[in-house]
């Protein structure tokens, strides 16, 4: 019973899956491809909502959260920002790629193949257990205990991020 | 042993360093005391040299003497382990007498751009290296000692030295950077194969357990560190142009000592320690140094230039050292030793006078040069008195390095090839009649004759005090050494009976 | 699921963030793209961590994110000074130091 | 007496410290330093002549022929020592050491006296005393050697001093060509010196004593191979030293030096060393070469190089125009006697003969410098600027004349007897082919010197001697004349038949046990080359009656009234003489012979020098500076070249950068995980 | 609410084994606060207040030393031990030099003082963190904490295109690789299930390790460190930033930063990749042997004293990947190899900060980095010509100043290994040693040889930190020289595998 009930939502993830991953690799080569500035982080933003729905398939409510937080609400937006700033044409403008994207298509291919052929390798139909849900509790109590210090550290990081791009940024 | 005993070699090696110091610490523009205190410095070095020859024991100079064995680098096993026997006793005197002279030849001498503080104190410096290197009997500490000269004669080359002498000193140092380089891989597998220990006795004893193919690589690159020094042929053409362009003084110190370390470290290191691969490879040194001998004294031949002539003729005549070296016998070794004393001395003084002569002329140029002994007698004298010398006249220094080591190599070690040495004589032999060959095609070209048109006029001082005083305790030498070679052979025998100990088992 | 499922497609997005950083000329877009590697390193800490039950995975999840914060903003600093003096921000026009 | 002897060391060493006193004091004495010299010689001449007495009181010991003295071997000081042999610093004197050291004393002193008149005036008047006393110290360090390291140092002594000596007058390009060519060939011999002392150094088990050396070669101790590498090598020092074919060139050319020199060189030292080292280590010669063995003889290096030498001399003294080149074919003729004499085994003959032929020697060279002193005003000449000279300078004329006739040996003379003897061991010991050469080589020695004399002294006067005004030298020149030709005249009948002191003195026991033939005096030999001589002398007389017109037949019937004894044989040598040998002599034979020697050998040797300057030129020219030196510029062009292409992958884009190491980490990581998988 | 409350355990904390960093960062508020409060014109207080709280951070270092013992803390993730100590001091000595070098440089640059200072601190900080970090999240997170404010060092001279420039290729390629490395760390820790070093250590080396994606994983987290130690083909962002950046920060970041870089290599390989030396040995013999050659010969055709000095630190970086390539082969010469590692690490920075301060110095007056520029310093600027000189030699390994104990110690690490592969990398670093001489050499030839370019003879004033700064580098350069055994003695204690 149980476990027709997970081959149930095994089938509904997987087609969920399988939409939002589409989505995300069309996104994903629109965001390298397009001609606008703009248009890309929008379709950054599909990716990372994706990204987000995945976690979320991977009973990673927290982090899905944390997602759509940072990265959907804050680092697109600053990328927009960014965007803004440095005047790049709100429109089409046809050279955003350098003379070097066959190269990088070539290194990028390659190393998709090397990665696919190692990871198949690796885990080739290894199946995710049943999802269990992590609580954000949990990973509280982890980040305040065995990771404490890689906490603090990020938190000065991001005073001396911020301090450091305040100082860059601005006029003088 | 009374107290300053422990201290005295120590003290020979780093009270020139103390020197050095005093003399960076006077005013830029007193020179005179810059030049006192590097004389006084060098003279007490000397004084001290003269007490370790005073209270030497001669009747065992195989043992090391005046040992001092300290802590240094534990981590590496490494130590502070100084002392001299009869092989190093001499070309440590030699090379504290050779500074003195230098010092004293140095006076009014400076060459441009003058500055005379930076010189004294790289000269000082490079004493330090030579002494050091002669004393040390660790292998770490004989690196170190090796390496110390670099600097200062890459100075003393590069900032003093004539008009190519910046190409000249980095070829210097990069030829010798190289040998170095490949000479501490050497170490460090003595180091691992010989016991953990960089402890030379200590590794003279144990080295011959080394597997031979083993043997056969570290002495290959003990072999490019010291035959680059030497320098033996292929790897000589630093040579040529390091003393073309030094300054008087540099050439001297560079011929007369600096050249010595080369072949010391075979003596020292390469030859007791991996006897086995000494032995495999003595066919092939000695090949080198005959091709050495003749070569050098082909490319004397060619030479237009009398500094160039006499860096050539070094080369020759190191073949006939290492020659000596490459027999495995104590009659060879101790020819070398006694070639490497004398060729110090001789081509010492020759440099001395190449100096003097462009001093004079301001050309070296053989061709424009001529009548040397109608405008300075003394000084044409001294010049053919060295030629004579060099070209290994018997009752002067030069022969007892020369015919000794042809001697020993009709019958090498026991494994040796007999025939094959006895070539190497003939060959050398015919190097002697070429050694006269240039050295008096030299001194005809320059001494004989009359004055070149250039020079008829101008007049030339003759040999003046402070060359007196540099060269006489030289040429005294290289008569007192030739006429009685018995003062430095019974120094040296013992010790070379050490070295030769290995061979000695078959036969020799 | 498969574990592979999510693994490859943090590998596609890696690649296409590379991709993406060696191709494009704009140093917002190149921004962008180095978002792009971040999230696919995401994907594969989550899914090991749903794979192995271990938090820890998550914990690295998080502090990628915060750190992708940090950068982004250092990053857009930096691109706001070059464009500040350059006018520009075509990467391929920094080359004023080579060699 | 042993004390003497033991102290025969001081001979040596006065002149060496004459050397150096006149060196660092000559210039600041009245006489320039030469008193220093003179005196010396002259203390050296009186204790050689003690030591020689002491010699002769020595006891001999065994009987007949087989009596003799022993040698005194006395060690002075140990060299040096190493590799526990001990090398000893030593003097060894015997018959042949009291005989040499006479007379290189006595030449020596008189040639000193010679120069103080001689030179006077010159340039470098201290310095040419020095020399001269160290080159007889080099001499008399020579013939005292016990060891043959000792004999290597007096020979490179001698060396040297040829060398200061001969360039004396180093002004002149030629002066100075001469003493560097003297001094390379020599020391192109001397490559045998060193390989051979080596050679007998290791067979004789590692000693240098020339004593232990002869004793060990005689006892058959020795590995013939050895024996005939070390004899052979030490002979190559001696075909070089004692200018013997093919390495005689430089000796001629010597001749560029003062003419005291020439005499010193000649005479008594340098040249002679060569024989004497043969002599001193004829234990050697003798059991390498096989020379008294029966069937090997005849042909011996030594015996063949010696006769070729006194032909190939001889022929060219005829066709020299200077007289001092005259008198260096001379010796270099006559050194081929001595050499051939000792090898057919005429050991005493020879060493007799350096004895005689060193005072007739050093008055030839002595008179042609009285000539060119006082005569030819400093011109060697015979041609151009002598000729008529006798009635202006009798003294020297008549000693030269007695000098020439001993060279020429005619009996009583001085050369009589020595080359008498070596012809009697040649033909006694079975060396017939030696015995003809030697005949021959008396009958050209006898001719040349009529020319040579006649040339200088007769005639009409020519050049400078009829410019300048001829006169007699003054007595510091006379004197040694007269004592030279004295001895010339008289020193034969030292080893006369019935006296025969020479040879029993000179025996020692290295030559008793080894049984070298002693031959007795023979009237058949002693007529026969007095005969060959008698007919050289009248065969130069013809020549020149023939060739010189009206003067001729002067000289002619001369030479007719002074041989008229032999007129029977006259006819017989006019034809022979005139026709064949002088006709050839004249002819193609010694411009052939001549051209031979100086494009060909000469050329050789000169060759040598401009071919080893050319391969010198190529060696440094292009292996070592475009090929060993190159290399290792290259290397480092190739590193900077390099560093230049590498740069080019730097070239600022950021993205290309990343591009590379992406790709590089790409293509590593498959590598890697395709190792790590294998 | 209450039960997870609970389970909130307050962590272990050992207060003492922190308090290095705890000191640091206070020091670093303290400086943050300071600098708003401090008047414009004496911001240089704010810079001796860094450097003060460099030097005290100092003396919880020398507690814990004197205490002794190994202190583990989150499950081995966090561990203060002998070679945390060593680097800690280092970077904190580092750090004080650098400071000492930059402060006139930054005052009379008029650039931003106190932010500087705060920037290099928390920089400092995260290289503090490094030495301890023994996870792989811990290392991330230092790595990002060193990096970030140094991709703003870079850039600090704003108006000057050049150092935008140095700062925006150090910074995408910082990040880029810093993904990648992430990206290998992710499956590490999917192959391991574990971030902490010590306890992957097993699994790696068992066969679960011998999957093709460990090998990818661990070569790409390498790859972070191969950049930021400017391993050839990871290098090209060094020149270009070395040239750009100012040059304190140029000393910085070739000597601190480099530092950690090799400081997490050497926990990565010595700890967690332990026994696989199958993927790095290989891995780091290529490497080394690029970096030294490529660094050494581009270096020879280099015009600017900076790029040459940088080009020198990437064959220098050479140099110290060599006993990562040798190590393995058997325990002993494992140990030797960490050594190696770590004794060079140390005299090179002493050597490197020294070269650096002559270039901040001569700049004062040349206001150039040509190589040109350095004509005849001799003659107007001896001292500084022979401080620059004995530094110079002392990266070139010339007796008996204290770079040839570098080298020594991996030539030695190479021998100790034995087998062709060794000694074949032993002989290249030969080689390249006397090709490196060559650059070295020719500075010095600039300097003693060539005349003055504009005969401008004017001596060179040295503020008195730069002075104190070259102090300090000379005395440690020669002292290591002549007595090696103070520094070889640290690195034997800090070897991480004994």
């Amino acid at each position: 019973m149980i476990l027709a009930a997970t081959q149930h939502l095994d089938v509904a993830q997987n087609i969920v899956f399988g939409l939002v991953s589409l989505s995300m690799v069309v996104a994903a080569i629109r965001v390298v491809t397009t001609d606008n500035v703009v248009h890309a982080a929008l379709y950054l933003v599909v990716v990372l909502a994706g990204v987000a729905v995945d976690y979320v398939l991977l009973a990673a409510e927290f982090i899905a959260v944390v997602q759509i937080l940072v990265y959907i609400g804050a680092i697109v937006v600053l990328l927009l920002f960014g965007t803004m700033l440095t005047r790049a044409p709100i429109g089409k403008s046809a050279d955003l790629d350098n003379d070097q994207r066959w190269a990088a298509a070539v290194v990028s291919l390659f190393l998709l193949g090397v990665l696919g052929w190692a990871l198949n390798d690796a885990w080739g139909s290894d199946r995710l257990p049943p999802a269990q849900v992590q609580r954000t509790a949990d990973v509280g109590n982890s980040i305040f205990q065995t990771f404490v210090i890689p906490f603090e550290v990020v938190s000065i990081l991001l005073l001396a991020a911020l301090v450091g791009a305040v100082v860059i940024a601005r006029r003088d | 042993m009374n107290g300053f005993d422990h201290w005295a070699l120590t003290a020979a090696v780093f009270l020139p360093l103390v020197g050095a110091v005093l003399v960076g610490l006077v005013p830029k523009t007193d020179e005179t005391l810059q030049k006192a205190i590097a004389l006084v410095t060098s003279l007490v070095v000397l004084a001290d040299g003269a007490y370790l020859l005073a209270r030497f024991d001669y009747g065992n100079s195989s043992a090391l003497q005046f040992e001092v064995n300290r802590h240094w680098i534990d981590a590496i096993n490494s130590r502070y382990h100084i002392g001299i026997d009869g092989i190093s006793l001499p070309l440590l005197l030699l090379s504290m007498f050779i500074t003195v002279l230098c010092v004293i030849y140095s006076w009014d001498h400076f060459p441009e751009p003058h500055n005379p503080k930076a010189f004294l104190m790289l000269m000082l410096v490079l004493e330090v290296g030579m002494n050091g290197t002669f004393a040390a009997q660790d292998l770490i500490l004989f690196f170190v000692f090796f390496e110390l000269v670099l600097l200062p004669m890459y100075f003393m080359i590069g900032v003093w030295g004539g008009a190519n002498r910046q190409y000249a000193s980095i070829k210097f140092f990069l030829f010798t950077l190289f040998g170095s380089a490949l000479m501490i891989l050497g170490f460090l597998a003595l180091y691992f194969k010989g016991g953990q220990t960089f402890d030379i006795p200590t590794l003279i004893n144990q080295g011959g357990a080394i597997a031979h193919a083993t043997q056969l690589w570290i002495f290959a690159g003990l072999f490019m560190g010291f035959a680059i020094k030497v320098p033996m042929f292929p790897f000589h053409t630093w040579l040529p142009d390091a003393h073309t362009e030094a300054p008087t003084v540099g050439s001297v110190i560079l011929a007369a000592i600096l050249l010595k370390l080369g072949t010391y470290g075979f003596i020292r290191i390469a030859i007791p320690i991996l006897p086995e691969a000494a032995k495999s490879w003595a066919p092939w040194i000695g090949g080198l140094a005959v091709i050495g001998i003749i070569y050098g004294a082909l490319a004397c031949l060619a030479q237009k230039d009398l500094k160039r002539l006499i860096a050539f003729s070094s080369v020759a005549h190191m073949g006939f050292v290492m020659l000596g070296i490459a027999t495995l016998t104590s009659y060879g070794i101790n020819a070398a030793v006694f070639g490497m004393v004398a060729h110090g001395l001789i081509t010492g003084m020759l440099f001395f006078l190449a100096g003097s002569i462009q001093e004079r002329f301001h050309t070296r140029e053989i061709s424009r040069l001529g009548g040397l002994l109608v405008q300075a007698p003394q000084l044409g004298w001294i010049l053919g008195f060295c030629a004579m010398a060099s070209l290994g006249l018997p009752g002067l220094a030069g022969f007892w390095g020369e015919f000794p080591a042809i001697l020993s190599s009709y019958q090498p070690a026991a494994g040796l090839s007999e025939p094959l040495f006895r070539f190497y004589m003939v060959v050398a032999s015919v190097g002697t009649v070429f050694a006269a060959g240039y050295l008096l095609w030299m001194y005809q070209r320059t001494a004989f004759g009359v004055p070149k048109e250039e020079f008829e006029h101008s007049h030339i001082h003759d040999v003046h005090g402070p060359e007196w005083i540099a060269w006489a305790p030289l040429l005294a030498l290289i008569v007192v050494l030739g006429v009685y070679p018995h003062l430095l052979f019974h120094v040296t025998d013992g010790a070379v009976n050490t070295v030769t100990a290995a061979f000695k088992a078959v036969g020799n | 699921m498969l574990l592979n499922e999510f693994l490859f497609l943090a590998a596609f997005l890696f690649c296409v963030g590379v991709y993406g950083a060696l191709a494009r000329k704009n140093a917002v877009l190149v921004l962008m793209s180095i978002e792009l590697i971040l999230n696919a390193v995401n994907i594969n800490l989550v899914a090991f961590a749903a794979y192995g039950h271990l938090i820890a995975g998550q914990v690295f999840a998080l502090f990628v994110v915060a750190i992708a914060a940090a950068e982004v903003g250092v990053g857009l600093a930096i691109v706001l000074l070059i464009y500040r003096n350059r006018h520009s921000v075509d990467l391929t026009s920094v080359n004023s130091m080579k060699g | 007496m042993n004390t003497l002897l033991r102290n025969a060391w001081l001979i040596p060493a006065i002149p060496v410290l004459s050397f150096v006193l006149i060196i660092f004091f000559g210039k600041r004495l009245p006489k320039k330093g030469s008193e220093i010299g003179v005196a010396a010689l002259g203390i050296s001449l009186v204790l050689s002549i003690a030591t020689a007495v002491a010699w002769i009181s020595r006891h001999p010991v065994g009987e007949g022929h087989e009596k003799f003295r022993h040698a005194v071997d006395h060690n002075l000081f140990t060299w040096f020592s190493m590799g526990g042999t001990d090398v000893r610093f030593g003097i060894h004197v015997d018959g042949l050491t009291v005989t040499m050291l006479f007379v290189v004393t006595l030449v020596s002193f008189l040639v000193h006296v010679f120069s103080t008149e001689y030179m006077k005036g010159d340039r470098r008047y201290t310095h040419f005393f020095a020399a001269l006393s160290l080159f007889t110290s080099g001499m008399l360090i020579l013939v005292t050697a016990a060891t043959t390291l000792q004999m290597i140092l007096g020979w490179e002594i001698m060396g040297l001093c040829s060398f200061m000596l001969i360039g004396h007058w180093w002004e002149e390009q030629a002066n100075s060509d001469a003493a560097l060519k003297a001094f390379f060939t020599t020391r192109t011999g001397d490559i045998g010196l060193l390989v051979g002392v080596s050679v007998l150094f290791f067979a004789a088990d590692r000693t240098f004593n020339a004593a232990k050396i002869n004793e060990l070669a005689l006892d058959g101790h020795m590995s013939h191979w050895a024996l005939l590498m070390g004899a052979t090598a030490l002979f190559v020092a001696v075909i070089g030293k004692s200018a013997q074919f093919p390495l005689h060139t430089w000796l001629p050319d010597a001749m560029a030096g003062p003419t005291p020199v020439s005499a010193l060189i000649h005479a008594a030292t340098m040249v002679v060393a060569g024989v004497y080292l043969v002599a001193r280590m004829y234990g050697v010669f003798w059991s390498a070469f096989s020379i008294g063995a029966e069937g090997h003889a005849g042909v011996n290096p030594i015996a063949i190089i010696g006769g070729i030498t006194i032909l190939i001399a001889a022929a060219l003294a005829f066709v020299q125009a200077d007289i001092k080149k005259v008198l260096a074919y001379s010796t270099v003729s006559q050194l081929g006697y001595m050499i051939m004499g000792l090898g057919v085994g005429a050991w005493t003959g020879a060493v007799f003969h350096i004895f005689t032929h060193a005072f007739f020697k050093a008055g030839l060279f002595l008179g042609a410098g009285s000539v060119s002193h006082s005569g030819s005003h400093h011109s060697f000449d015979m041609k151009k600027d002598m000729g008529g000279l006798k009635k202006h300078m009798p003294i020297t004329y008549w000693t030269f004349v007695v000098c020439s006739v001993a060279l020429a040996g005619l009996p009583i003379l001085a050369g009589f007897w020595s080359k008498d003897e070596i012809l009697l061991g040649a033909g006694s010991n079975g060396y017939t082919a030696f015995l003809v050469v030697g005949l021959i080589g008396a009958a050209m020695t006898a001719a040349y010197m009529t020319r040579c004399v006649y040339l200088t002294f007769h005639g009409e006067a020519r050049g400078n001697a009829a410019e300048h005004h001829p006169h007699e030298s003054p007595p510091a020149i006379t004197g040694p004349l007269v004592v030279l030709a004295s001895l010339a005249a008289v020193s034969g009948l030292l080893n006369a038949p019935g006296f025969e002191l020479f040879g029993k003195l000179n025996l020692n026991e290295v030559f008793a046990h080894a049984g070298i033939p002693e031959h007795h005096f023979s009237l058949l030999y002693a007529g026969g080359s007095t005969l060959i001589a008698l007919l050289g002398i009248t065969a130069g007389f013809l020549w020149y009656f023939r060739q010189l017109g009206p003067h001729g037949i002067t000289e002619r019937s001369r030479l007719l009234r002074a041989g008229y004894v032999f007129l029977d044989q006259k006819y017989f040598l006019d034809v022979l003489y005139t026709d064949y040998i002088i006709g050839g002599i004249k002819g193609p034979i010694p411009r052939a012979v001549y051209w031979f020697n100086q494009n060909v050998l000469d050329g050789v040797v000169n060759g040598v020098g401009v071919g080893a300057r050319a391969v010198a030129n190529f060696v440094y020219d292009v292996i070592d500076q475009k090929i060993v030196d190159g290399a290792v510029n290259g290397a480092g062009f190739s590193a900077e070249e390099g560093g230049s292409v590498l740069r080019v992958i730097q070239n600022g884009r950021v993205q290309s950068y990343a591009a590379v190491m992406f790709g590089v980490a790409a293509v590593s990581a498959l590598a890697l995980a395709l190792i790590v998988s294998r | 609410m209450l039960a997870a409350a609970a389970a909130l355990k307050t962590p272990y904390f050992d207060y003492h084994a922190l308090a290095p960093e705890i000191v640091l960062t206070g020091v670093l508020c303290i400086v943050l606060v300071a600098d708003l409060i401090v008047d414009e014109t004496r911001k240089y207080l704010v810079t001796q207040l860094a450097g003060i709280g460099l030097l005290g951070s100092l003396i919880p270092i020398l507690t814990l030393a004197v205490s002794g013992g190994t202190r583990s803390m989150f499950g081995g993730a966090y561990v203060v031990d002998d070679f945390a100590l060593v680097f800690k001091a280092a970077f904190l000595i580092m750090g004080y030099v650098v400071l000492l070098m930059s402060s006139n440089y930054i005052e009379e640059g008029d650039y931003y003082e106190g932010e500087f200072s705060f920037l290099l601190l928390s920089s400092i900080l995260g290289m503090v963190v490094m030495s301890s970090s023994r996870d792989l999240i811990s290392i991330f997170v230092a790595l990002e904490l060193l990096s970030i404010p140094a991709y703003m060092l870079a850039g600090w001279r704003k108006r000057d295109p050049k150092s935008n420039e140095a700062s925006m290729k150090y910074y995408l390629l910082g990040v880029l690789t810093s993904g990648v490395m992430l990206y290998g760390m992710s499956l590490v820790f999917g192959v391991t299930h574990t971030t902490v070093l010590v306890k992957m250590q097993p699994l790696l080396s068992s066969g679960l390790g011998h999957q093709p994606i460990v090998a990818i994983g661990l070569f790409f987290i390498v790859v972070a460190f191969a950049f930021k130690v400017s391993a050839v083909p990871f290098h090209f962002w060094a020149p270009d930033t070395y040239e750009g950046a100012p040059t304190p920060v140029t000393a910085f970041l070739s000597v601190a930063s480099k530092t950690a870089g090799f400081v997490a290599l050497l926990q990565l390989i010595y700890l967690g990749f332990l026994g696989r030396h199958d993927v790095w040995a290989p891995m780091f013999w290529v490497l080394a042997a690029l970096t030294m050659t490529v660094g050494n010969l581009v270096a020879l055709r280099q015009t600017n004293v900076v790029r040459l000095l940088a080009y020198s630190s990437v064959a220098q970086a050479g140099y110290i990947l060599v006993p990562f390539a040798v190590a393995g082969s058997n325990a002993k010469a494992l140990h030797s190899a960490q050594t190696a590692s770590i004794v060079y690490l140390l005299i090179y920075a002493a050597m490197n900060l020294g070269a650096f301060a002559v270039v901040i110095a001569v700049a004062r007056k040349t206001r150039s980095g040509e190589i040109s520029s350095y004509g005849g310093l001799f003659q107007y600027a001896p001292g500084l010509t022979l401080l620059m000189t004995a530094f110079l030699f002392a990266l070139a390994g010339i007796p008996p100043l204290g770079g040839w104990f570098a080298k020594f110690y991996v030539f030695r690490s190479a021998i100790d290994a034995g087998g062709p592969w060794a000694v074949a990398l032993a002989v290249i670093a030969g080689v390249n040693s006397v090709i490196a001489l060559f650059y070295y050499a020719n500075i010095a030839r600039e300097m003693w040889m060539s005349p003055v370019p504009d005969d401008d003879r004017t001596p060179i004033s040295v503020p008195p930190g730069l002075a104190a700064a070259l102090g300090i580098s000379v005395i440690v350069v020669v002292a290591i020289g002549v007595y090696p055994q103070a520094f070889a003695h640290l690195g034997d204690l800090a070897s991480l595998a004994r």
